[in-house]
């Protein structure tokens, strides 16, 4: 009996982690026939990345605001905020990079308290709170911006956004430094999986089964090496990738490892339990909304340095790819539950399907409507491979 | 084409002088003294009101500040309302200006068709409508003051006819629904004449660069960097395809086209990165359109060469100039005139 | 002077317009086991809110020592922090967090900041061992059924540092067996030294494992007595403000014609058709009787009933339906079973039963609108009228009609589902743990209820846990085990013993 | 004690309801005397009104769609999509109004059906499904509007967007037609009461206290004929204005009357019980969103009435209004709580917020961010007020 329910946990497992995964290679096997390979380059998968890169790294943040049960539908507009206070104190004021970013740090954390005050401490509807401040923020965007463009922003501080890891020796078109970075992070993933492993059979706690286990890794291995090889033959990693990357793997972490990430998925699936286990909800939930909008923050940089100057309209709806990729990666509008790679990869996947419909130069009509089919399709994929499950 | 000649009366060298004068076909006629004199009696009355469909860019906010630079030169009492790009809150926005008793409504449209009823309302509550800019569909108006898209169009797209572009094209446009397709049939009458091919044709969300950023990436993968020009529709859509192109160190290699003279834009023209951009004098606009409102709600005749038709009726089109800003006309069209300051366009 | 290791002293708590408690004094001595019993809406689970900071100081009145000291806690973990440990009688558990998960919130053990899951899974089991669950850590908590959770909320209790462990009410969804093994937990831990506050309506229970017991009712301190001084009837007596002779009513049923029959009743698993969750069940009721379904936890008595009143997800794949001698399909959906007159009372009646966030008139009606409805209007007046009758006839302890459903104490609401199921006017009432987290006052008017119904014709079918009850309330018993009848009895030819069923429930094999 | 508790619930509803009320007095006294009374001319409240209409008339089964839990994020779009539907066949294709209207009725049920089918049997997030046929139902509108503006419809089409009540001889301003109306209107309701109540204390239900109800009685008569008399002393009501009083009485009935109202509110408190009630859920789920369609349809026909012809952008964040003026309505964003009144209110509320802004001439930033704090403020005002029962 035992045995089987462990079965059956893998299986359920593989099958949901496959939703995504067949979601994927649908649409970029699909794409890669349609554009006649030009979609597969290197490089277009190197621009396809950094297309969606900004709302990847919210999505990060934003499941753990919907896992607990919140909304954030001031995150967009909180990125161009963010964005063109940073870029009157560089361009307008001519302030350091340094001092910028501090104001940028300051910015995210303000207006972190003001959500995390009126959702967390006063209980006030976060649906509502965020799109109150969605409007405040606009109001502020104009009064500061006065709905100009302003720019360009300083190459110290565009860096983040636009330029790619600096090289040395370039061999037949490798990119070394990305590679090494590669293997070091591999090296890293395969010590800690065997060391986690041997430590738990010594304990006891599983039967050894190193079949599957390094089955497991050979696979993780791989994909990473077809991700990363997308940058090594190009030009590198960029920034940005190299920060989504970092953040995903910290916010995996803190999900999964630390009492801070337990407590967010206990308030999403039950409030009263969570409190009277004695976990002070309020707190979390302010947290939560202060790591996130330092991540908009990051966001925001990162567009900034993207786009190179802040407009009136930027970040304009982000919220909703990024709710949506969290949504298409697994992560319940009910709250309770979700993952952040999952959600990552939902994002990249939308944008993914943005930029093979213009390669493809689709129409604006058809570009709407497949992707609303594909969303569609997205979600029923995964409530159906979870119905499997029971 | 025929906006160039209609200016012409005011000026004799319109191809120089247009950006910087008032061009109004009849300020000709009132010297300024009388004009003054004549308003100020009179215009104590009137009251323009304006709704305009966003201040989120910085070409618009350029515009109501023209409008009311303008509004108190000729003592005219402006009341302004932003629509924020929502047609619904246009529609609403006017008819608050109607409670408000205005004489004149000056429009840029959100959406060249929402406007229809609302300014029919207007129409039977005996106030004049002043068309500003944007064009509509099927809607009645008093008076149209502003450029002309097809020429607008034509104009961008001229400057890859000078340079001789050939090959690949990449067209990048506004957002589909907000009328600009006749801007687009001005580009791509004089691109037929080119030879050239549009490899890609896409609409940038919220006229945004980033989305620009995007397709311009794409079109450059697509191609493999052979792209010999982008016809962007506005400066905004420009930056992002320039950042692409920058990324693949083409920037400066690749013309680039825009529209709306943003300060960010004329930099980008002085350090070679973007080929133009079309410089469209708010100022002058602003103070044709205030001064055909004053002559609107006194009850005057507009006269003017050529007439436009939204659908409706036959209306006075006051036709603005505007002039193609390259590298070369920086100093003379921007700088001499006082748009811009030397300083800010030559910034490091 | 005595080793009080808690006094709580004229504690006084009001919602508003519940007086809940009113000057209540209770006093625990040091290394006791000490049992709360009262009435439904006595008080106790509020009593023990105050007591573990639910309540924080400044939400009711009166002093709460412990250890001697005077406390006053502005948040749970404070208590938590004075060793007060409690397993609330609602089930605290996140459903969608896994077992070792839920064991673990909010006292995680951490190594270096991170969560050490492997500490955490040996302790998890150890802690599962102890409570004798076999499940794995992994499992995720709402792929189990009610008695499995209780059993976790207690292993998560004793994870924690407890010198006071307070149950509020923790067999009530467990079987006997379960609950002879938390009663043997509780004495070891008396042994360890820990002092236990024990809340339960099921009386000997009490009087079996208690040192002391105190009595509330209506929100005071009827008598607290050391367990020898008490005999079971005065503990009755105490409870309900009035000497109560018998805890089952004696009634003789004469059944009738069968109503309903299933044959060969099989439900497969979704994963596995060769696994079943039903295993050919045959069973029938007559007019006029009450047949008992009794089962050890997990047996499959709650799939049975769902899967019978067609709410089950998984379908029957065999299984005749006949009611009243006429074959018929099986019902497809609750509607069609209530249509029929067949009705189905859940076992977790917050999950399934109560729409906790509206009034009892709304929850009242809700399976029997179409009996007060024309052309789907709703006629206001007969639905008050029907709603009051109902429950002035249960005897609900409420302000009023439009009292907010979760507002009430367990057994109400329990009450107020029963209301519920009759206004449907059922011709076979299934009652799923009718008893459950019920005081003995209102179980003897539950009990009174069952056989008037009975005798006025209609059939009921009654799952319980507890044995006695199914004893002597059914004129035939079906005993469960993994999905199949195991044994059936007739007791009105002979007297039937708790060891005769526990032997079929087991499978007929110890 | 039952006394008590009788006392205490009137005291809270009283206070629950004021806060609408009081959040609606003070914008009015507000803007009434900054605006130095233009505001309150009947010219512009009648303006107002007809503003806010659209919006309004979504907000009515809006609420429904989240008591029960569910979201519509395309109700805009929908709007839009029919309207150029519409459009397209009455002004490209030359159909006649009644068969317009068919094609548009048909429309609805097809969308309804759609969302029907994903949500409630296919049991896919709501938010989701919607969301993508928003962006589904933007591809159709470019499709088949080709992005340009279609119109003008016929009279008889557009009078239900723009057109008043005839009238039979005006008195001195006053547009009789509307006035027997009215009368007639407050006569049922005086009717109506008085007979529930003296049946109810007929039956002994209620003790009776007539002063009381004949306290609440002149107030509700008070506030119609406030409002009735914008439009009395006027133009007449619009029909636009008669729509929307008759579908807000009708779905305030059914509501509060009949089964399926009741069933709405049982699935969003709690569907598993809900089920085991006996309540196909699937199949009022499906309910909800064809009534919801249908309305949304009568919303595009106004809209489209009011503005003259189809436009791409038509309805666009529209769902957005109607949400938000649900919620300052007290309708809980989580399910299970909600009113069909408060929502109009609440959508008026909005409405008159931007009609009061834009008649002061407010700067474009300083309106964002008042309606911001508005937003905040009301629903802070509801939350606490709810707080105050306990
Ligand atoms: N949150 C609340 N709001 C209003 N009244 C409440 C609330 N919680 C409890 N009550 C009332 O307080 C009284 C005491 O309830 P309590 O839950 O303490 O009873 P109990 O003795 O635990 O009953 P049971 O045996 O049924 O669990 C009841 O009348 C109940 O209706
Ligand atoms: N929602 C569920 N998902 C998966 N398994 C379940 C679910 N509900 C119950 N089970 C399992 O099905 C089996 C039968 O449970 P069921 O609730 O029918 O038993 P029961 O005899 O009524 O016991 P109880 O006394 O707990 O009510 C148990 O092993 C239980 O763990
Ligand atoms: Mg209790
Ligand atoms: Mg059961």
């Amino acid at each position: 009996m035992e045995q089987a329910k462990t079965k059956k946990k893998f299986e359920f497992t593989s099958i949901y982690k496959y939703s995504l995964f067949i979601e994927v290679i649908i649409v970029f096997v699909l794409f890669g026939i349609l554009t006649g390979g030009t979609f597969l380059s290197t490089r277009n998968l190197s621009n396809l990345m950094m297309q969606g890169v900004t709302c990847s790294i919210i999505a990060i943040t934003m499941t753990l605001v919907i896992v607990s049960c919140n909304a954030d539908l001031s995150a967009g507009t909180a990125l161009g905020c963010i964005g063109t206070i940073a870029a009157v104190l560089q361009v307008t004021k001519g302030w350091g990079t340094i001092p910028t970013f501090l104001a940028v740090i300051a910015s995210c954390l303000f207006i972190g308290a003001w959500h995390a005050y009126w959702i967390a401490y006063k209980k006030l509807p976060a649906f509502i709170v965020t799109l109150a401040t969605q409007l405040i923020l606009k109001g502020v965007i104009l009064l500061i911006g006065n709905g100009a463009a302003i720019g360009p922003v300083r190459d110290s501080f565009a860096r983040f956004g636009s330029a790619y890891l600096p090289n040395f020796g370039k061999e037949g078109g490798i990119h070394i430094l990305s590679l090494i970075i590669t293997l070091a992070g591999c090296a890293l993933y395969v010590f800690l999986t065997v060391s986690s492993e041997k430590k738990k059979i010594a304990r006891g706690l599983t039967a050894p089964n190193w079949k599957r286990k390094i089955a497991t890794m050979v696979s993780v291995l791989a994909l990473t090496f077809i991700i990363s090889s997308i940058f090594i033959f190009y030009r590198g990693f960029p920034y940005a990738i190299i920060l989504l990357v970092i953040f995903t793997a910290i916010f995996h972490f803190v999900v999964n490892n630390t009492m801070f990430g337990r407590y967010v998925f206990a308030i999403g699936g039950n409030v009263e339990a969570a409190k009277l286990s004695g976990i002070n909800t309020e707190r979390v939930v302010m947290k939560i909304y202060m790591l996130h909008t330092l991540i908009v923050g990051v966001a925001s940089v990162i567009y900034l340095g993207r786009v190179g100057q802040a407009t009136a309209t930027a970040g304009t709806s982000f919220e909703f790819t990024a709710i949506t990729g969290c949504v298409v990666g697994g992560t319940s509008i009910l709250g309770g539950r979700g993952n952040v790679i999952g959600a990552v990869i939902g994002t990249m996947l939308m944008a993914s399907l943005d930029n093979g419909m213009s390669l493809l130069n689709m129409g604006q009509s058809s570009q709407y409507i497949v992707k609303g089919l594909v969303l569609m399709l997205a979600i029923a994929m995964d409530v159906i491979s979870r119905e499997k499950k029971g | 084409g025929c906006g160039q000649e209609a200016a012409a009366p005011t000026d004799g060298d319109s191809a120089k002088d247009a950006p910087k004068t008032e061009s109004t076909p009849d300020a000709a006629e009132n010297d300024n003294a009388d004009a003054k004199a004549g308003e100020e009696s009179q215009s104590d009355s009137i009251k323009v009101g304006y709704s305009l469909k966003t201040v989120q860019e910085e070409r618009w906010q350029r515009e109501l500040d023209g409008c009311e630079a303008a509004a108190k030169d000729l003592n005219v009492e402006l009341i302004y309302q932003v629509a924020n790009g929502d047609a619904q809150t246009q529609v609403s926005q006017i008819e608050n200006l109607i409670t408000q008793g205005v004489d004149v409504i000056m429009v840029t449209a959100v959406d060249a068709g929402a406007l229809t009823n609302i300014l029919n309302t207007a129409k039977e509550d005996g106030i004049k409508i002043l068309v500003y800019d944007q064009q509509l569909e099927n809607t009645y108006g008093d008076a149209f003051v502003g450029y002309d898209d097809f020429t607008n169009g034509t104009l961008i797209a001229q400057e890859l006819k000078n340079l001789d572009i050939k090959g690949n094209v990449v067209l990048l446009h506004g957002d589909k629904s907000s009328g600009i397709e006749k801007i687009i049939d001005g580009e791509k009458s004089i691109l037929d004449q080119l030879d050239v091919e549009i490899v890609m044709e896409q609409y940038c969300q919220n006229w945004g660069a980033e989305a620009a950023l995007g397709y311009a990436q794409n079109a450059l993968a697509e191609q493999n960097n052979d792209i010999a020009a982008f016809v962007c529709m506005n400066d905004g859509i420009a930056s992002g395809t320039i950042q692409a192109l920058e990324e693949v160190g083409m920037d400066g290699k690749v013309a680039v086209t825009g529209m709306d003279c943003e300060l960010t834009a004329v930099q980008r023209i002085a350090k070679g990165t973007q080929t133009s951009t079309l410089y469209k004098d708010s100022v002058a606009l602003s103070r044709a359109a205030i001064e055909t409102a004053v002559k609107l709600a006194k009850g005057e005749a507009v006269t003017t060469e050529s007439t436009i038709n939204f659908g409706v009726n036959d209306m006075p089109h006051v036709i603005v100039n505007s002039a193609v800003i390259t590298k070369d006309n920086i100093d003379s069209e921007l700088i001499d005139t006082g748009y811009y300051t030397k300083e800010e366009v030559y910034a490091e | 002077m005595e080793d009080y290791i808690l006094r709580m002293q004229n504690i006084t708590k009001e919602f508003p317009g519940v007086k809940a408690l009113d000057d209540v004094t209770f006093c625990v001595k040091r290394g006791e086991i000490h049992s709360l019993v009262g009435e439904n809406g006595a008080g106790k689970s509020t009593l023990m809110k105050v007591l573990s900071g639910v309540y924080p100081a400044g939400e009711y009145e009166g002093e709460m020592y412990v250890n001697g000291e005077l406390k006053s806690y502005s948040c749970i973990k404070d208590s938590e922090k004075a060793g007060i440990s409690i397993i609330y009688q609602e089930l605290g558990l996140v459903s969608t967090m896994t077992i070792c998960e839920n064991i673990f919130l909010g006292n995680e053990i951490t190594k270096h900041g991170a969560i050490d899951w492997d500490g955490e899974n040996e302790k998890c089991m150890e802690l599962l061992q102890k409570v004798k669950l076999k499940e794995n850590p992994g499992t995720v908590i709402e792929t189990l059924g009610t008695g499995k959770q209780q059993l976790i909320e207690i292993a998560k209790a004793l994870n924690k540092n407890v010198d006071i462990l307070i149950l509020d009410e923790p067999t009530s969804s467990l079987t006997e067996t379960d609950s002879k093994n938390l009663l043997e937990l509780l004495r070891q831990l008396k042994q360890s030294g820990i002092t236990c506050i024990y809340i339960s309506h099921k009386l000997n229970e009490v009087l079996d494992i208690s040192d002391t017991v105190t009595v509330l009712r209506d929100g005071k301190t009827i008598v607290t007595k050391p367990i020898q001084e008490v005999t079971e009837s005065a503990l009755i007596s105490y409870m309900v403000g009035r000497n109560m002779t018998e805890v089952y009513p004696d009634a003789k049923h004469t059944p009738k014609d069968v109503v309903l029959e299933v044959k060969n009743w099989t439900v497969p698993t979704k994963k596995d058709p060769e696994r079943y969750i039903l295993d050919h069940i045959n069973l029938h009721v007559r007019k006029g009787e009450i047949v008992g379904i009794a089962g050890l936890m997990g047996a499959g008595r709650t799939e049975f009933a769902m899967s019978l009143f067609g709410a089950l997800s998984e379908k029957p794949t065999e299984g005749e339906l006949y009611l009243n001698g006429q074959k018929r399909e099986r019902f497809k959906n609750p509607r069609e079973a209530i249509d029929t007159g067949v009705m189905y009372l859940s076992e977790d009646r917050k999950r399934y039963g109560l729409i906790l966030s509206s009034d009892l008139r709304t929850n009242i009606t809700l399976s029997s609108l179409n009996k007060i409805s024309k052309g789907g209007v709703i006629n206001l007046d007969q639905e008050t009228e029907k709603v009051t009758k109902g429950i002035r006839d249960l005897n609900v302890k409420t302000p009023s009609i439009l009292q907010l459903a979760k507002n009430l104490s367990g057994g109400n609401q329990q009450k107020v589902v029963i209301v519920k199921a009759l206004l449907t006017e059922p011709g076979v009432l299934i009652l799923d743990e009718p008893t459950r987290g019920i005081d003995v006052g209102s179980k003897y008017e539950i009990y009174q209820l069952m056989h008037q119904l009975a005798d006025q014709g209609i059939c009921i079918i009654m799952i319980s846990s507890e044995l006695p009850e199914v004893i002597h309330m059914s004129n035939r018993i079906y005993v469960m085990c993994e999905g199949r009848i195991t044994g059936e009895f007739d007791t009105s030819e002979v007297k039937i013993t708790q060891e005769e069923i526990l032997y079929c429930a087991a499978g007929g094999k110890d």
